[in-house]
Protein backbone atom coordinates (compact mmCIF):
# COMPACT_ATOMS: atom_id res chain seq x y z
CA UNK A 1 0.00 0.00 0.00
CA UNK A 2 0.80 3.48 -0.39
CA UNK A 3 0.33 6.46 1.06
CA UNK A 4 0.90 10.43 0.86
CA UNK A 5 2.96 12.09 3.47
CA UNK A 6 2.84 15.95 3.98
CA UNK A 7 4.84 17.65 6.26
CA UNK A 8 4.84 21.41 7.62
CA UNK A 9 6.73 24.02 9.34
CA UNK A 10 10.02 22.74 11.65
CA UNK A 11 9.22 19.36 10.06
CA UNK A 12 9.24 20.08 6.23
CA UNK A 13 12.31 22.51 6.74
CA UNK A 14 14.27 19.88 8.43
CA UNK A 15 13.30 16.66 6.77
CA UNK A 16 14.33 19.17 3.29
CA UNK A 17 10.90 18.37 1.48
CA UNK A 18 6.75 19.30 1.88
CA UNK A 19 5.06 15.73 0.43
CA UNK A 20 6.78 12.27 -0.55
CA UNK A 21 5.05 8.57 -1.41
CA UNK A 22 5.37 5.94 0.73
CA UNK A 23 5.14 2.41 0.38
CA UNK A 24 4.21 0.31 3.49
CA UNK A 25 3.96 -3.36 3.42
CA UNK A 26 0.82 -4.64 3.57
CA UNK A 27 -2.76 -3.63 2.86
CA UNK A 28 -3.56 -1.96 6.17
CA UNK A 29 -1.37 -0.98 8.91
CA UNK A 30 -1.28 1.61 11.82
CA UNK A 31 0.17 5.10 11.83
CA UNK A 32 2.37 3.55 14.56
CA UNK A 33 4.22 1.36 11.74
CA UNK A 34 4.43 4.06 9.58
CA UNK A 35 5.99 6.40 12.26
CA UNK A 36 8.48 3.15 12.94
CA UNK A 37 9.67 2.90 8.63
CA UNK A 38 10.45 6.56 8.92
CA UNK A 39 12.55 6.65 12.40
CA UNK A 40 14.92 3.92 10.93
CA UNK A 41 16.15 6.34 8.02
CA UNK A 42 18.21 7.98 10.94
CA UNK A 43 17.97 11.96 11.54
CA UNK A 44 16.56 14.04 11.75
CA UNK A 45 13.85 11.60 11.46
CA UNK A 46 14.45 10.28 14.78
CA UNK A 47 14.88 14.18 16.33
CA UNK A 48 11.46 15.00 15.22
CA UNK A 49 9.47 11.52 15.52
CA UNK A 50 10.75 10.44 18.78
CA UNK A 51 8.19 9.95 21.32
CA UNK A 52 9.38 13.14 23.53
CA UNK A 53 9.06 15.34 20.75
CA UNK A 54 5.68 16.17 20.14
CA UNK A 55 4.68 15.75 16.75
CA UNK A 56 0.85 15.58 15.43
CA UNK A 57 -0.45 13.04 13.01
CA UNK A 58 -3.85 13.81 10.67
CA UNK A 59 -4.82 11.15 8.55
CA UNK A 60 -7.02 12.40 5.70
CA UNK A 61 -7.26 15.92 7.52
CA UNK A 62 -8.50 14.64 10.38
CA UNK A 63 -6.24 14.70 13.81
CA UNK A 64 -5.30 10.68 14.14
CA UNK A 65 -3.15 8.44 16.83
CA UNK A 66 -0.90 6.36 16.95
CA UNK A 67 -3.56 3.22 16.85
CA UNK A 68 -5.04 5.38 13.73
CA UNK A 69 -5.88 2.77 10.57
CA UNK A 70 -3.98 3.53 7.44
CA UNK A 71 -5.27 2.00 3.83
CA UNK A 72 -3.67 2.66 0.39
CA UNK A 73 -3.86 5.92 -0.83
CA UNK A 74 -4.42 7.83 2.74
CA UNK A 75 -2.78 11.67 3.06
CA UNK A 76 -1.17 11.78 6.27
CA UNK A 77 0.24 14.95 7.70
CA UNK A 78 2.82 15.45 10.52
CA UNK A 79 3.58 18.37 11.70
CA UNK A 80 4.92 20.49 14.87
CA UNK A 81 2.24 21.53 17.67
CA UNK A 82 0.01 24.13 16.23
CA UNK A 83 0.66 27.47 17.08
CA UNK A 84 -1.64 29.85 15.05
CA UNK A 85 -4.51 32.43 16.09
CA UNK B 1 -21.77 30.70 9.83
CA UNK B 2 -18.23 32.21 8.36
CA UNK B 3 -15.15 30.18 8.30
CA UNK B 4 -12.48 32.21 6.26
CA UNK B 5 -8.69 31.22 5.46
CA UNK B 6 -7.24 33.99 3.92
CA UNK B 7 -4.09 36.49 2.79
CA UNK B 8 -6.30 39.55 2.91
CA UNK B 9 -6.84 41.99 5.98
CA UNK B 10 -10.59 41.69 7.43
CA UNK B 11 -13.02 44.59 8.61
CA UNK B 12 -13.81 44.19 12.52
CA UNK B 13 -16.42 46.78 12.33
CA UNK B 14 -17.97 45.27 9.18
CA UNK B 15 -17.63 41.77 10.20
CA UNK B 16 -19.73 42.21 13.37
CA UNK B 17 -22.39 44.57 11.89
CA UNK B 18 -22.90 41.48 9.28
CA UNK B 19 -23.15 39.13 11.68
CA UNK B 20 -25.44 41.49 14.07
CA UNK B 21 -27.92 41.87 10.59
CA UNK B 22 -28.16 38.54 10.43
CA UNK B 23 -29.12 37.83 13.85
CA UNK B 24 -31.35 40.15 15.27
CA UNK B 25 -32.45 38.70 18.27
CA UNK B 26 -29.15 37.85 19.80
CA UNK B 27 -28.94 40.97 21.67
CA UNK B 28 -25.41 40.15 21.86
CA UNK B 29 -21.94 39.62 20.12
CA UNK B 30 -18.54 38.07 22.34
CA UNK B 31 -15.70 38.18 19.90
CA UNK B 32 -11.52 37.99 20.14
CA UNK B 33 -9.20 39.91 18.16
CA UNK B 34 -5.98 38.56 17.43
CA UNK B 35 -3.06 40.54 16.89
CA UNK B 36 0.95 40.31 16.00
CA UNK B 37 3.21 41.59 19.09
CA UNK B 38 5.90 43.82 18.46
CA UNK B 39 8.22 41.76 20.60
CA UNK B 40 7.83 37.49 21.10
CA UNK B 41 9.89 36.26 24.14
CA UNK B 42 11.85 39.21 24.81
CA UNK B 43 13.02 39.77 21.16
CA UNK B 44 11.59 42.37 18.69
CA UNK B 45 9.49 40.91 15.80
CA UNK B 46 9.72 42.46 12.41
CA UNK B 47 6.93 40.38 11.49
CA UNK B 48 5.74 36.47 10.55
CA UNK B 49 5.11 34.14 8.11
CA UNK B 50 2.00 32.01 8.70
CA UNK B 51 1.35 28.83 7.12
CA UNK B 52 -0.98 26.15 7.15
CA UNK B 53 -2.26 22.84 5.75
CA UNK B 54 -5.09 24.20 3.16
CA UNK B 55 -6.95 20.84 2.94
CA UNK B 56 -7.03 20.76 6.43
CA UNK B 57 -7.59 24.25 8.20
CA UNK B 58 -11.32 24.60 6.95
CA UNK B 59 -12.31 21.40 8.19
CA UNK B 60 -10.51 21.81 11.26
CA UNK B 61 -12.65 25.02 11.93
CA UNK B 62 -15.39 23.74 11.08
CA UNK B 63 -15.15 21.33 12.86
CA UNK B 64 -14.49 23.42 15.91
CA UNK B 65 -17.30 25.62 15.56
CA UNK B 66 -19.53 22.55 15.41
CA UNK B 67 -18.45 21.17 18.28
CA UNK B 68 -18.98 24.76 20.44
CA UNK B 69 -22.57 25.04 18.80
CA UNK B 70 -23.49 21.66 19.99
CA UNK B 71 -22.50 22.66 23.35
CA UNK B 72 -24.05 26.35 23.70
CA UNK B 73 -27.24 27.88 22.06
CA UNK B 74 -25.66 29.89 19.23
CA UNK B 75 -27.11 32.13 16.79
CA UNK B 76 -24.03 32.70 14.73
CA UNK B 77 -20.42 32.68 14.42
CA UNK B 78 -17.56 34.51 12.28
CA UNK B 79 -13.81 32.71 12.03
CA UNK B 80 -11.44 34.65 9.89
CA UNK B 81 -7.66 33.75 10.16
CA UNK B 82 -5.17 35.11 8.41
CA UNK B 83 -2.16 32.93 6.42
CA UNK B 84 0.99 34.24 4.38
CA UNK B 85 3.32 37.18 5.73
CA UNK B 86 2.26 39.66 8.53
CA UNK B 87 3.64 42.86 10.38
CA UNK B 88 3.53 43.73 14.12
CA UNK B 89 0.55 44.91 14.92
CA UNK B 90 -1.57 43.06 12.30
CA UNK B 91 -4.75 41.50 13.19
CA UNK B 92 -4.42 37.27 12.92
CA UNK B 93 -7.58 36.07 13.95
CA UNK B 94 -11.21 37.15 14.47
CA UNK B 95 -13.65 34.78 16.23
CA UNK B 96 -16.90 36.58 16.83
CA UNK B 97 -19.86 34.47 18.07
CA UNK B 98 -24.17 35.99 18.40
CA UNK B 99 -26.27 34.55 20.95
CA UNK B 100 -29.01 35.32 22.97
CA UNK B 101 -27.35 34.45 26.31
CA UNK B 102 -24.42 36.76 27.10
CA UNK B 103 -22.74 33.59 29.33
CA UNK B 104 -23.11 31.56 26.28
CA UNK B 105 -21.51 33.88 23.84
CA UNK B 106 -18.27 34.16 25.88
CA UNK B 107 -17.99 30.72 26.93
CA UNK B 108 -18.27 29.74 22.67
CA UNK B 109 -15.97 32.26 21.74
CA UNK B 110 -13.21 31.37 24.51
CA UNK B 111 -13.74 27.62 23.30
CA UNK B 112 -13.26 28.11 19.74
CA UNK B 113 -9.84 30.37 20.11
CA UNK B 114 -8.89 28.03 23.05
CA UNK B 115 -9.52 25.02 20.22
CA UNK B 116 -8.34 26.78 17.51
CA UNK B 117 -4.49 27.11 19.07
CA UNK B 118 -4.34 23.85 19.71
CA UNK B 119 -5.95 22.00 17.25
CA UNK B 120 -6.22 24.17 14.03
CA UNK B 121 -3.04 23.26 11.37
CA UNK B 122 -1.38 26.90 11.50
CA UNK B 123 2.23 27.44 12.32
CA UNK B 124 4.07 30.25 13.19
CA UNK B 125 7.61 32.06 11.81
CA UNK B 126 9.08 34.74 13.37
CA UNK B 127 11.88 37.01 12.10
CA UNK B 128 13.72 38.68 15.12
CA UNK B 129 17.13 40.71 14.94
CA UNK B 130 18.65 36.51 15.71
CA UNK B 131 16.88 36.06 12.67
CA UNK B 132 13.75 33.30 11.76
CA UNK B 133 12.67 30.79 14.26
CA UNK B 134 9.65 29.16 14.69
CA UNK B 135 6.74 29.64 17.44
CA UNK B 136 6.80 26.99 20.26
CA UNK B 137 3.23 26.18 21.31
CA UNK B 138 2.78 27.00 24.45
CA UNK B 139 1.74 24.86 27.79
CA UNK B 140 -0.82 27.62 29.15
CA UNK B 141 -2.81 27.02 25.62
CA UNK B 142 -2.75 23.04 26.26
CA UNK B 143 -4.36 23.58 30.04
CA UNK B 144 -6.56 26.13 28.19
CA UNK B 145 -8.37 23.85 25.76
CA UNK B 146 -8.03 20.48 28.30
CA UNK B 147 -10.51 23.04 30.71
CA UNK B 148 -13.03 22.23 28.29
CA UNK B 149 -12.99 18.39 28.54
CA UNK C 1 -8.66 53.20 29.98
CA UNK C 2 -11.79 54.90 27.79
CA UNK C 3 -15.15 55.18 29.46
CA UNK C 4 -17.89 57.24 27.70
CA UNK C 5 -21.53 57.37 28.43
CA UNK C 6 -23.05 59.10 25.48
CA UNK C 7 -26.11 59.19 23.23
CA UNK C 8 -24.17 59.31 19.68
CA UNK C 9 -23.53 55.51 18.12
CA UNK C 10 -20.17 54.35 18.13
CA UNK C 11 -17.26 52.56 15.44
CA UNK C 12 -16.48 49.48 17.05
CA UNK C 13 -14.13 48.55 14.64
CA UNK C 14 -12.21 51.81 14.55
CA UNK C 15 -12.70 51.50 19.13
CA UNK C 16 -10.91 47.99 18.11
CA UNK C 17 -8.00 49.18 16.45
CA UNK C 18 -7.49 52.16 18.41
CA UNK C 19 -7.13 50.02 21.85
CA UNK C 20 -4.81 47.69 19.57
CA UNK C 21 -2.53 50.99 18.27
CA UNK C 22 -2.15 51.87 21.94
CA UNK C 23 -1.55 47.98 23.45
CA UNK C 24 0.75 46.86 20.84
CA UNK C 25 2.74 43.66 23.32
CA UNK C 26 -1.50 43.31 24.06
CA UNK C 27 -2.10 40.20 21.96
CA UNK C 28 -5.41 40.03 21.86
CA UNK C 29 -8.54 41.86 22.30
CA UNK C 30 -11.72 39.88 23.73
CA UNK C 31 -14.73 42.28 23.60
CA UNK C 32 -18.40 42.27 23.93
CA UNK C 33 -21.58 44.40 21.80
CA UNK C 34 -24.74 44.54 23.37
CA UNK C 35 -27.76 45.56 20.38
CA UNK C 36 -31.00 46.29 21.42
CA UNK C 37 -33.05 43.15 20.21
CA UNK C 38 -36.04 42.97 17.44
CA UNK C 39 -38.34 41.01 19.88
CA UNK C 40 -38.25 40.85 24.17
CA UNK C 41 -40.25 38.69 26.60
CA UNK C 42 -42.00 37.70 23.19
CA UNK C 43 -43.47 41.55 21.68
CA UNK C 44 -42.28 42.84 19.00
CA UNK C 45 -40.09 46.08 20.10
CA UNK C 46 -40.03 49.21 18.30
CA UNK C 47 -37.68 50.91 20.28
CA UNK C 48 -36.37 52.10 23.25
CA UNK C 49 -35.27 55.09 25.85
CA UNK C 50 -31.89 54.26 28.20
CA UNK C 51 -32.09 56.66 30.87
CA UNK C 52 -29.62 56.74 33.47
CA UNK C 53 -28.37 58.50 36.60
CA UNK C 54 -25.44 60.90 35.26
CA UNK C 55 -23.85 61.78 38.36
CA UNK C 56 -23.12 58.38 39.19
CA UNK C 57 -22.81 56.56 35.61
CA UNK C 58 -19.14 57.19 34.99
CA UNK C 59 -18.09 56.98 38.81
CA UNK C 60 -19.73 53.98 38.71
CA UNK C 61 -18.31 52.60 35.28
CA UNK C 62 -14.84 53.05 36.22
CA UNK C 63 -15.04 51.68 39.82
CA UNK C 64 -16.20 47.96 38.14
CA UNK C 65 -12.97 48.72 35.66
CA UNK C 66 -10.76 49.43 38.56
CA UNK C 67 -11.98 46.02 40.10
CA UNK C 68 -11.22 44.59 36.91
CA UNK C 69 -7.53 45.76 36.94
CA UNK C 70 -6.99 44.97 40.51
CA UNK C 71 -8.10 40.99 39.73
CA UNK C 72 -6.31 40.41 36.04
CA UNK C 73 -2.96 42.14 34.40
CA UNK C 74 -5.10 44.41 31.85
CA UNK C 75 -2.73 46.40 28.98
CA UNK C 76 -6.17 48.83 28.36
CA UNK C 77 -10.03 49.03 28.22
CA UNK C 78 -12.94 50.67 26.37
CA UNK C 79 -16.44 51.25 27.85
CA UNK C 80 -18.65 52.69 25.85
CA UNK C 81 -22.51 52.88 26.56
CA UNK C 82 -25.58 54.79 24.69
CA UNK C 83 -28.23 56.37 26.89
CA UNK C 84 -30.99 58.32 24.89
CA UNK C 85 -33.69 56.78 21.75
CA UNK C 86 -32.54 53.77 20.03
CA UNK C 87 -33.88 51.13 17.61
CA UNK C 88 -33.90 47.46 17.10
CA UNK C 89 -30.22 46.76 15.69
CA UNK C 90 -28.56 49.92 17.17
CA UNK C 91 -25.50 49.31 19.70
CA UNK C 92 -25.72 49.86 23.03
CA UNK C 93 -22.70 49.07 24.60
CA UNK C 94 -19.27 47.87 23.64
CA UNK C 95 -17.00 46.54 26.52
CA UNK C 96 -13.50 46.23 25.13
CA UNK C 97 -10.20 44.47 27.07
CA UNK C 98 -6.64 44.27 25.78
CA UNK C 99 -4.20 41.63 27.97
CA UNK C 100 -1.24 39.60 26.52
CA UNK C 101 -3.21 36.83 28.12
CA UNK C 102 -6.48 35.38 26.31
CA UNK C 103 -7.73 33.92 29.25
CA UNK C 104 -7.38 37.29 31.27
CA UNK C 105 -9.13 39.34 28.17
CA UNK C 106 -12.32 36.70 28.14
CA UNK C 107 -12.22 37.11 32.34
CA UNK C 108 -12.63 40.62 32.50
CA UNK C 109 -14.68 41.50 29.55
CA UNK C 110 -17.39 39.24 31.22
CA UNK C 111 -16.72 40.43 34.53
CA UNK C 112 -17.00 44.14 33.74
CA UNK C 113 -20.21 43.27 31.69
CA UNK C 114 -21.64 40.84 34.55
CA UNK C 115 -20.98 44.04 36.66
CA UNK C 116 -22.19 46.48 34.24
CA UNK C 117 -25.62 44.79 33.88
CA UNK C 118 -26.13 44.61 37.95
CA UNK C 119 -24.76 47.59 39.16
CA UNK C 120 -24.59 50.51 36.75
CA UNK C 121 -27.38 52.96 36.73
CA UNK C 122 -28.73 52.53 33.78
CA UNK C 123 -32.56 51.83 32.67
CA UNK C 124 -34.76 50.47 29.45
CA UNK C 125 -37.77 51.68 28.59
CA UNK C 126 -39.13 49.56 25.65
CA UNK C 127 -42.08 50.39 23.29
CA UNK C 128 -44.02 47.33 22.31
CA UNK C 129 -47.49 46.99 20.67
CA UNK C 130 -48.88 47.08 23.63
CA UNK C 131 -47.36 50.30 24.75
CA UNK C 132 -44.62 51.38 26.77
CA UNK C 133 -43.04 49.05 29.08
CA UNK C 134 -39.65 49.01 31.97
CA UNK C 135 -37.50 46.29 31.12
CA UNK C 136 -37.87 44.16 34.44
CA UNK C 137 -34.33 42.88 36.03
CA UNK C 138 -33.31 39.45 35.13
CA UNK C 139 -32.31 36.70 37.52
CA UNK C 140 -29.90 35.21 35.20
CA UNK C 141 -27.90 38.61 35.36
CA UNK C 142 -27.66 38.45 39.07
CA UNK C 143 -26.37 35.14 39.24
CA UNK C 144 -23.69 35.97 36.55
CA UNK C 145 -22.54 38.69 38.79
CA UNK C 146 -22.42 37.14 41.96
CA UNK C 147 -20.03 34.42 39.83
CA UNK C 148 -17.11 36.30 40.51
CA UNK C 149 -17.16 36.97 44.84
CA UNK D 1 -30.59 67.44 58.59
CA UNK D 2 -31.55 67.99 54.52
CA UNK D 3 -30.97 65.63 51.76
CA UNK D 4 -31.60 65.86 48.28
CA UNK D 5 -33.30 62.39 46.95
CA UNK D 6 -33.44 61.29 43.37
CA UNK D 7 -35.83 59.00 41.48
CA UNK D 8 -35.00 57.12 38.24
CA UNK D 9 -36.97 55.03 35.87
CA UNK D 10 -40.49 53.27 37.09
CA UNK D 11 -39.97 55.34 40.76
CA UNK D 12 -39.60 58.36 39.03
CA UNK D 13 -42.84 57.91 37.62
CA UNK D 14 -44.74 56.73 39.71
CA UNK D 15 -43.51 58.99 42.81
CA UNK D 16 -44.30 61.76 39.94
CA UNK D 17 -41.15 63.64 40.56
CA UNK D 18 -37.69 63.60 39.75
CA UNK D 19 -36.09 65.36 42.71
CA UNK D 20 -37.19 66.58 45.80
CA UNK D 21 -35.24 67.88 49.36
CA UNK D 22 -36.22 66.19 52.05
CA UNK D 23 -35.96 66.94 55.72
CA UNK D 24 -34.63 64.38 58.23
CA UNK D 25 -35.20 64.84 61.84
CA UNK D 26 -31.39 64.92 63.81
CA UNK D 27 -28.08 65.78 62.45
CA UNK D 28 -27.50 62.25 61.39
CA UNK D 29 -29.16 59.27 60.28
CA UNK D 30 -29.08 56.13 58.26
CA UNK D 31 -31.16 55.44 55.15
CA UNK D 32 -33.40 53.13 56.85
CA UNK D 33 -34.53 56.07 58.57
CA UNK D 34 -35.01 57.93 55.39
CA UNK D 35 -37.40 55.01 54.09
CA UNK D 36 -39.43 54.63 56.84
CA UNK D 37 -40.09 58.77 56.83
CA UNK D 38 -41.21 58.33 52.78
CA UNK D 39 -42.93 54.67 53.61
CA UNK D 40 -45.25 56.94 55.81
CA UNK D 41 -46.65 58.45 52.68
CA UNK D 42 -48.47 55.81 51.64
CA UNK D 43 -48.68 54.29 47.80
CA UNK D 44 -46.99 54.14 45.87
CA UNK D 45 -44.21 55.08 48.07
CA UNK D 46 -45.10 52.05 50.23
CA UNK D 47 -45.31 49.84 47.18
CA UNK D 48 -42.22 50.61 45.85
CA UNK D 49 -40.31 50.96 49.09
CA UNK D 50 -41.69 47.52 50.05
CA UNK D 51 -39.51 45.12 51.90
CA UNK D 52 -40.42 42.49 48.92
CA UNK D 53 -39.42 45.03 45.98
CA UNK D 54 -35.90 45.06 45.30
CA UNK D 55 -35.35 48.80 45.35
CA UNK D 56 -31.89 50.14 45.03
CA UNK D 57 -30.19 53.10 46.98
CA UNK D 58 -26.99 55.39 46.50
CA UNK D 59 -25.88 57.93 48.80
CA UNK D 60 -23.48 60.28 47.19
CA UNK D 61 -23.72 58.46 43.90
CA UNK D 62 -21.99 54.87 45.58
CA UNK D 63 -24.85 52.07 46.30
CA UNK D 64 -25.01 51.71 49.46
CA UNK D 65 -27.47 49.74 51.80
CA UNK D 66 -30.43 50.40 54.42
CA UNK D 67 -27.17 51.04 57.72
CA UNK D 68 -25.35 53.36 55.57
CA UNK D 69 -25.04 56.57 57.10
CA UNK D 70 -26.40 59.95 56.31
CA UNK D 71 -25.62 63.72 56.78
CA UNK D 72 -26.74 67.17 55.81
CA UNK D 73 -26.78 67.84 51.90
CA UNK D 74 -26.20 64.40 51.10
CA UNK D 75 -27.38 63.37 47.53
CA UNK D 76 -29.39 60.15 48.10
CA UNK D 77 -31.13 58.10 44.57
CA UNK D 78 -33.49 55.66 44.75
CA UNK D 79 -33.99 53.52 42.06
CA UNK D 80 -34.99 50.05 40.69
CA UNK D 81 -32.52 47.08 40.24
CA UNK D 82 -30.58 48.52 36.67
CA UNK D 83 -31.20 47.23 33.08
CA UNK D 84 -28.43 48.76 31.07
CA UNK D 85 -25.62 46.77 28.70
Amino acid sequence: MKVKLLYFAVLRERFGTAEETLELPGEQARVAALIDQLRRRGDPWTEFLATDYPYRVAVNQQLAGLVSPLKDGDEVAIFPPVTGG
Amino acid sequence: MKIQVQEQDFDVGGELAALAAGAPDAGGIASFLGLVRETSDGSAVAGMTLEHYPAMTRKALEDIVAQAAARWMLRDVVVIHRVGALQPGDRIVLVAVASAHRGEAFAACEFIMDMLKTQAPFWKKERTPAGERWVEARASDDAAARRWR
